[in-house]
């Protein structure tokens, strides 16, 4: 007796292809021509009239072509938090923002969609190995500038060294 | 009191329907009922001011024509360990509260400059009718 | 187990209807179907005892006939980093369960002294039907 | 983008019904409309990698076809003070969003080997209609 196997019947949404540059919209049943950047689907198309795209409302944005019904809200940069805008938002790009000069990027995780900005190290009295930049803090020399002299982790001008605590390094100043 | 939030209701992720409207900073109840109230407030420093704050605190209040003075309903408060450095401190509330139409919810937060504002995604505000 | 938390049912913003009811520090399930529980626990501390907790735990608990031992059905732990000077620490916890007439809802937590059950809205506990 | 948490949405307390079902990490919209959803994630650490995360991310993100890109919906970012011993951090997220039919949910996270998988009471992701 030929068995024939029961093919279980999967019930799973129909995927409806659309040609390039159309999506289906499910409540006309239909593809509809997709709207460009910077514009959202403010209704859709009939058998009569293309898709009726609208431009997305100031401070918001669509980066891409798309049959969606509202605009992306755009990103602010954070002012109180030392951040500066890089560009400004656009019908069709987020903000872009980056750190305020004198500080550096502190990511968040890998993305670094959020960061807080550092204020940038100072290097007193030390040469400056690698000055601040926008995603990385000064790196300071790890020796004294002459005319000033370790104390710790600090380098001091050599002015304010007495003639007993007088370091190497500052004798032709307190010589 | 408390400094209140303003937010966004049409832009972006954010609505309004079923004659839920806001004006001046607050959600006005249409029809009285209860409602599953929520919101989220992302803390964020350290910023300009030198001053450290050690807590932040996000309140959800009832300002009603019945009495003169505003109703805490939820009361989120964190205090901060981290606060030399970098910080963020989101804080949700929900929950559900009998209200009568014309209440008005509002949200307070302890500093305002310690909000962050900067996505929608991260600090929002709503209720809806059970 | 861990201690169960008493609740005010009726006084202030505390209400229960449609037969949900409170009663020995449960609410009780008075039809089956899917419920949105939620509660929020402010912990804070320090309190007299001098042992330092490290960690504060909320879970909410579900008892029923059909089943021996209680079942959690949400959890929210967190460990604390600023336990030697005053500290707050709120922890909101929300979904929706599938529940039989007849089942009590309960929060338990990890230690009944470092609860704020000062302020009505600082820790709170819910339940509606879907 | 960052890494998308798997579900179990069968076994234990886990259940889809009305359609509402669950394929490829993602939660699928049944039916157009208005829909509460929320997911708490618990991080835990420290892990074997050396590296001390200063940070833990959890994002309700929403796919369509309508639009190429994902679009972040809910976010809680919560850095870390006490990441160098035994931590426990959950993030619950929670709200209304308005969802076309065939749009999928899903939950991205920081840094996968940081969630706590082991309980399901402690990380948990749902959604139901209005």
């Amino acid at each position: 007796v030929l068995v024939q196997p029961l093919t279980r019947l999967r019930r799973h949404a129909t995927k409806h292809r659309c040609p390039a540059g159309m999506n289906w919209i499910e409540s006309v049943r239909q593809c509809c021509d997709q709207c460009p950047a910077g514009t959202f689907l403010r209704n859709p198309c009939t058998n009569h009239s293309k898709s009726d795209c609208a431009p997305c409302p100031t401070g918001t944005f669509r980066t891409q072509p798309n049959t969606i019904s509202e605009c992306q809200a755009c990103y602010e940069c954070d002012r109180q938090a030392f951040q500066s805008v890089l560009s400004n938002c656009s019908a069709t790009s987020n903000i872009a923002c980056g750190c305020e000069p004198g500080h550096f990027r502190v990511c968040l995780d890998q993305s670094c969609s959020d960061f807080s900005c550092q204020k940038c190290q100072p290097c007193t009295g030390r040469l400056i190995q690698r000055p601040c930049s926008d995603t990385q803090d000064t790196v300071c020399d790890s020796s004294c500038k002459p005319d000033f002299y370790t104390e710790g982790d600090e380098c001091r001008p050599c002015h304010k060294s007495t003639l007993d605590t007088c370091s190497k390094e500052c004798q032709q100043v307190c010589g | 009191h408390l400094p209140i939030l303003q937010w966004e209701d049409k832009r972006g992720l954010a609505f309004t329907k079923n004659n839920l409207s806001y004006s001046s900073n607050a959600l006005v109840i249409p029809v009285s009922g209860d409602y599953y109230v929520y919101a989220q407030v992302t803390f964020r420093g350290p910023i300009e001011s030198n001053s450290k704050p050690n807590s932040v605190t996000e309140i959800i209040t009832k300002v009603t024509d019945s009495y003169p003075e505003p109703t805490q309903l939820l009361t989120g408060t964190k205090t901060l360990s981290e606060s030399w450095n970098g910080w963020f401190q989101p804080i949700y509330l929900g929950a559900v509260v009998s209200l009568e139409v014309g209440d008005k919810l509002m949200v307070n937060v302890s500093d305002i400059k310690l909000v962050d504002y900067t996505k929608e995604h991260k600090t929002f505000f709503g209720a809806f009718l059970l």
